[in-house]
């Protein structure tokens, strides 16, 4: 079987070859994405080891229901990633877009969940940084109290993690959003559909992120 | 103990620097042995092996084990000793003595300033000859570092944290203390001494620098031109650095950057020291901190103004 | 063969069919004429420093200028030329063709690495001239940093874009090294500047995203003082010098590993000879890469972290000093019974040898605990790092545009002023900073614009200073000449013959004097080592006839 | 090449490894609704990990992948580990060596240091500041450093303050100054300057809220 020579480059000399240097370096992107986040977590390690007591009282200001959607929502969208790959190995292309749009979607449910989360936030003061301000009350908190030194340290670091997290799901749905539109013009099929693989492996790395992001800011 | 300026290396004149220094040399040494041997097996073979025609063909060198062996081996013996001796002598340097005297250093940009148990305060650091001290530094603005050359002595000096340093004099004399830190405009002039004394001109200088009132203002005055880092900015020669010189300020014409221009009165001068950056001078940047409104008592001004006045 | 014809150099005509080409040679070409600009202009920032320095007091320039023109100088060596220039230019050129390769594995990422790295270069030296000058050093420590003027947002951004440039870089080389190798070219044959420039790669790709998020850090400090390093704010002031040194200490390989390619090549190629040790060099420069994650910490012997801390450093570091040292001594063997050819090329290889072997030995100095106290921030590290960024990477750098220039451009240049030029840079260079050492283990500490306070105890600094000043005179006019003739070459050089070197890797053997735009013909059959001269007779017949 | 060469992952598996991901992720939740002391964080870390590699392995396919592939997640992981622990065996053990009498020890204390430089909390002491007059307070105490004009001075700005802070942290601002410091401005200077002008000595609770609800209320 032989592609169209648009799909193979001239440079190849197999389809096999191309297709495992795309995701060869998809892989080596995704380190490079680890090691960027690592800094992230660096910090919070340091702060954490240094004032646990501040940490663990401020991440309660963080509504773990909410999280927990989140992780729901996210990992709900990491399997219909899955789904798609395996209905365009097959050559199902009508479940591939149904999926993709899924996936867009559960992307988009989380956005707006981080979006109520953040302005809840934001009105009661908890910015990063310097104006980091807690006063009111409100969902059974009051605020104020975690007017603590080291806890902006906490909420910059949160919204710095969520924050650069977030970036990556928004890039991830615009993926999604391209990838729709060439599924739906025929762009890929059993032989050839690179592009949902890797942007299905960016999407699980944003998955598995997110999956420490949980634990450390909402839970413990 | 090597008192002796060399060409690699500056007096030493505490208890550690003479291990630093044996330590130093021995891998000074070792390094111009194994150097000359590497560059001197290179030039003869660039030179024994030389290309003569076009047509060499060199044969083949069967790589031996041996040769390849004793480059590993000997190379990992060396850096063990290396190691582990520098390791003994960080610990050595590492270790205030518990009987040590203690002196607070605030560094501040860009100035120093030592405290003595005593309640005593200096800019230049004095310490008694033979007797450990321990240096307990914090800064108040941006990382500064403690370097005396000649005591092989240094460690960076943090906001927010205290970080130490210690050593014991052997000899009489002054040297100097640099921020070795990059530390912004004056971080080359952020210099000051210190002064090694026998114990007993040491505890008569302590007496002394306890803060007394018999001074007249402009003594007074001196005195925070010092303490306060002035000088840092501020010479009394008449070199202009990073702010105008004192020699002969008081009583001139000063021009402004807006093109204004007034005589430095009383008042001129006092103005300049609570709020600098009303005026600045042409050809000066608005650099000087404007604390000093706060900081300094109305008596410490006007015994500042008073000083600048006589110069 | 009608090579000529179907060269890279025609295969397009006009300004469009350079920026817009896929093309690894031409892109190699775009990075060639990029970074000997800003080479250019960090030479120039340097020569500035240096004259500022030829007297004690005030000389040319006032402190703060002084502070922002060393600032610049740095940054722009470190992150625009040294960082990008081997593999950027020599990398891009040389590497798919030595693994006879048509193209890296991704020709428009690396299109597109370019373009991200002129776009973070002219944010850097737009920021410059537009929004304001940085005076914190290219080290940008906290706090210093963080209170400093808001032009520091800017550098950290172009810093911050750069680093994505030698990620896309350090990417495509892996992925071509693992998938592009022609048939017979198996791990084993491969030539030790890929091997090199690999390992390199790999550095890049797992050092540079931490730079990545150290920035962007920075960036909210200044912006929203998110207090992680500013101690005002209660941040930690070291916790930034851990995130910069952990990239930026790996860097040093990304710097030094090309370089070392480059002279494992040149060694085998002008001895004629088996490089000595290659499985050895080739798997050291893979485990220097690896091992150079591990000791950062050495930056910070008196920055206040723990002691235990600096003892593991230490001793981490001595690990790496030891496959270091044996290449060392692999590359002087590789000479022993070859047959040594004096070329300008090798003449860099040898100046390689000397100055990067003054620079591990001093290197063992600082790493050592108790003598790194001292030697901390003064000249004496100064010199250190300038003996191995400056005579070790670019050194080696220059030999290697020697050894393809003919490759390259299709053109021979003179020989003997490529002699004259080589003296006058190694005389030059090591009276610049040989110099220094003197000064910094007198106890001069760096970043100083006047030196008259240390001159108080130390009163030969004067003597000095001038000397190094005028070493720096020295190694400008050979650099000046390098690129003079270089451009003759360019425009009245003699042609040159596919193989003037005699060589046996795939550039030389498998193409015309100068590639053609996809490289080979056909795709070469790999039947031998890099190196195997004693069953390369066809390699001898182009060689040295008529040079 | 085909599909053939690329392994179809069977859906019943994708399937079952999403519902492990689930109840993996309740069973976090639910642990970490209980205490269970030093554990809660290798607890949590563990139940993580497990569903990093479910991910990584099968829905991101490294079971059946090029074994490179995994090779290169695994370097990416364990640098990240290393720039973690490297990093920790500073911020967790600083202190000075010190000599003790079972001889040379490496460590002494950790980041406690901080503590000690905080400025010592002056003892209240009865208040002489007019209660009834916050105005003159404001002037004789503050007004040097501090305006509600919105300027820049040798303090912050109170312009707005009353909105942005409750009244707790405008007192615990002045009464201890150096526990936040706003960047730019120089740390201590406050207390010092108060101390200097004995107004710590002066305060009582009373004037202070008066003079708190004064600076609130501009």
């Amino acid at each position: 079987m032989s592609l169209s020579p648009s799909t193979l480059k001239h440079y190849f000399t197999t389809p096999e070859q191309q297709f495992d240097a795309a995701k060869l370096g998809m892989w080596l992107f995704l380190v490079t994405e680890i090691l960027l986040f690592s800094g992230m977590f660096v910090a919070y390690a340091v702060y954490r080891a240094w004032h646990p007591e501040v940490f663990a009282h401020a991440s309660e200001l963080l509504d773990w229901r909410l999280g927990g959607l989140n992780t729901v929502v996210l990992l709900a969208s990491s399997f219909t990633v899955a789904l798609s790959i395996h209905f365009v190995q097959k050559g199902e292309n009508d479940k591939v877009t149904v999926l993709l749009i899924l996936t867009l979607l559960c992307a988009a449910i989380f956005m707006v969940v981080k979006y109520f989360e953040y302005s809840g936030k934001f009105d009661h003061g908890v910015f990063p940084g310097a104006a980091f301000a807690p006063h009111g009350e409100g969902g059974g908190h009051d605020y104020a109290e975690y007017d603590m030194p080291f806890a902006a340290q906490f909420f910059s670091i949160y919204f710095v993690m969520t924050g650069i997290h977030g970036v990556h799901v928004l890039v991830g749905m615009g993926l999604f959003a391209w990838l729709v539109t060439r599924v739906i013009r025929g762009h890929f099929s059993p032989e050839w559909y690179t592009p949902v693989e890797l942007t299905g492996l960016y999407w699980h790395l944003v998955d598995i992120i997110w999956i420490f992001l949980f634990p450390l800011l909402y839970l413990i | 103990m090597n008192n002796q300026e060399t060409l690699w290396l500056p007096e030493a004149a505490s208890t550690v620097a003479g291990s630093v220094d044996a330590l130093f040399y021995f891998i000074l040494w070792v390094s111009t042995v194994l150097f000359v041997g590497v560059i001197g097996a290179m030039i003869l073979f660039a030179w024994r092996y030389r290309r003569k025609s076009p047509q060499d063909r060199p044969v083949p060198v069967r790589e031996n084990k041996l040769v390849e062996a004793s480059w590993i081996i000997i190379p990992c013996i060396l850096v063990a000793i290396v190691f582990v001796w520098g390791f003994r002598v960080f610990l050595e340097l590492g270790v205030a003595p518990p009987n040590s005297y203690e002196i607070n250093v605030r560094a501040r940009t860009w100035s120093w300033l030592f405290e003595y148990p005593n309640g005593a305060a200096s800019t230049e650091l004095h310490v008694p000859v033979n007797r450990p001290v321990k240096l307990k530094m914090s800064s108040e603005d941006v990382t500064h570092s403690f370097f005396v050359p000649a005591f092989r002595v240094k460690q960076d000096v943090l906001q927010g944290r205290y970080t130490y340093a210690w050593f014991e004099a052997t000899r009489q004399d002054t040297f100097q203390v640099f921020c070795a830190e990059y530390c912004g405009s004056a971080h080359s002039l952020m210099v000051t001494s210190v002064v090694v004394q026998s114990q007993d001109a040491f505890e008569a200088w302590l007496a002394d620098n306890v803060l007394d009132e018999s001074l007249t203002p402009a003594e007074r005055g001196e005195r925070l031109y010092t303490q306060q880092g002035c000088f840092a900015c501020h010479s009394l020669d008449g070199t202009e650095t990073t702010g105008p010189s004192f020699q002969g300020l008081a009583g001139s014409v000063r021009t402004f950057t807006d093109g204004t221009s007034t005589e430095a009165d009383a008042n001129y001068l006092r103005t300049s020291i609570v709020n600098p950056a009303e005026k600045i001078v042409a050809g000066f940047e608005p650099l000087m901190p404007g604390q000093y409104a706060t900081t300094l008592s109305a008596e410490e001004v006007d015994a500042l103004v008073a000083f600048i006045e006589e110069q | 063969m009608s090579a000529a014809s179907h060269s890279y150099l025609q295969a397009g005509r006009g300004i469009g069919s350079w920026l817009l080409t896929t093309d690894h040679k031409r892109i190699g070409i775009l990075y060639a004429v990029a970074i000997a600009t800003f080479f250019l202009l960090g030479g120039i920032l340097a020569m500035l420093v240096r004259t500022e320095l030829a007297a004690p007091g005030e000389t040319i320039i006032g402190p703060d200028q002084y502070n922002q023109i060393f600032t610049l100088h740095g940054v722009v060596m470190v992150f625009l030329v040294i960082i990008p220039a081997i593999p950027g230019i020599l990398g891009n050129f040389v590497l798919p063709i030595q693994i006879g390769a048509k193209d890296v594995a991704f020709p428009r990422l690396n299109l597109a690495s370019w373009y991200i790295f002129m776009a973070g270069a002219l944010m850097a030296v737009c920021g410059w001239i537009l929004v304001g000058r940085v005076d914190t050093g290219w080290t940008f420590y906290t706090p210093y940093s963080s209170g400093a003027s808001n032009a520091v947002l800017w550098l950290t951004s172009a810093v911050f874009v750069a680093g994505f440039a030698s990620i896309f870089t350090g990417l495509n080389f892996i992925v071509t090294v693992h998938k592009m190798r022609a048939p017979g070219m198996t791990w084993s044959r491969l030539p030790l500047f890929v091997w090199a420039v690999y390992a390199t790669a790999i550095v890049q790709v797992l050092a540079t995203p931490v730079i990545g998020i150290t920035m962007v850090l920075l960036f909210l400090e200044k912006l929203l003082q998110i207090g992680i390093f500013d101690p005002a704010l209660g941040g930690d002031p070291v916790l930034f010098q851990h995130f910069f040194w952990f990239y930026s200490h790996p860097a040093v390989y990304i710097m030094i590993l090309p370089a070392m390619g480059i002279i494992s090549d040149l060694m085998g190629t002008f001895s004629r000879q088996q490089v000595s040790g290659y499985t050895f060099i080739a798997l050291s420069s893979v485990a220097i890469a690896f091992l150079g994650f591990l000791v950062w910490g050495h930056h910070m012997f008196v920055a206040g972290q723990s002691a235990l801390s600096s003892i593991i450093f230490s001793m981490l570091t001595f690990l790496i000093g030891i496959p270091t040292g044996i290449k060392v001594f692999n590359w002087v063997a590789t000479m022993y019974r070859g047959s040594v050819w004096l070329r300008t090329p090798m003449l860099y290889a040898l100046m390689f040898l000397f100055l990067f072997t003054i620079g591990g030995l001093t290197g063992i100095m600082v790493g050592v605990l108790a003598v790194d106290v001292h030697l901390h921030d003064t000249y004496f590290v100064v010199a250190h790092f300038h003996y191995v960024m400056m005579g070790g990477a670019l050194i080696g750098l220059i030999g290697g545009m020697h050894y393809w220039w003919p490759k390259i451009t299709g053109r021979l240049y003179n020989e003997t002023a490529g002699r004259i030029a080589a003296i006058l840079v190694f005389v030059g260079f090591n009276l610049t900073f040989f110099t220094q050492f003197i000064l910094g283990s007198q106890g001069m500490p760096r970043r100083y614009h006047d030196y008259a306070s240390f001159m108080a105890s130390y009163p030969e600094a004067a003597m000095l200073n001038m000397a190094s000043t005028a070493g720096s005179y020295i190694l400008a006019v050979g650099l000046v000449m390098i690129l003079v003739y270089c451009l003759h070459s360019l425009l009245r050089g003699r042609k040159a013959p596919p193989n003037p070197w005699g060589a046996c890797t795939l550039e030389w053997t498998h193409t015309g004097p100068v590639p053609d735009a996809h490289n080979f013909h056909e795709t070469p059959l790999v039947t031998r080592g890099p190196y195997d001269f004693h069953i390369a007779d066809d390699v001898f017949g182009t060689a040295d006839k008529d040079l | 090449m085909a599909a053939g060469h690329h392994h179809i992952i069977p859906i019943r598996t994708l399937g079952f490894v999403f519902g492990v991901l689930i109840m993996l992720t309740i069973l976090t939740v639910v642990t970490s609704r209980i205490d269970l002391g030093v554990l809660n964080v290798p607890l949590a870390l563990a139940i993580a990990g497990g569903k990093a590699l479910l991910v990584a392995l099968i829905f991101m396919a490294l079971k059946y992948d090029n074994p490179v592939n995994a090779l290169v997640l695994l370097l990416g992981v364990v640098f990240a580990v290393v720039f973690l622990t490297l990093t920790l065996t500073d911020t967790e053990l600083r202190g000075t060596l010190g000599i003790t009498e079972s001889g040379t020890t490496i460590l002494e204390g950790g980041h406690t240091e901080e503590a000690e430089q905080a400025v010592e909390m002056p003892a209240p002491a009865t208040g002489t500041l007019p209660v009834a007059n916050p105005e003159e307070t404001f002037e004789t105490y503050c007004a040097l450093c501090h305006n509600f004009t919105g300027e820049t001075a040798v303090g912050p700005t109170l312009m707005g303050l009353g909105d942005r802070q409750p009244s707790d942290s405008i007192r615990a601002s002045i009464m201890e100054p150096d526990a936040v410091i706003i960047s730019g401005y120089p740390p201590q200077l406050m207390s010092t300057t108060l101390n200097a002008m004995g107004f710590y000595s002066k305060v009582d609770d009373a004037s202070m809220d008066t003079l708190i609800a004064w600076i609130a209320s501009q």
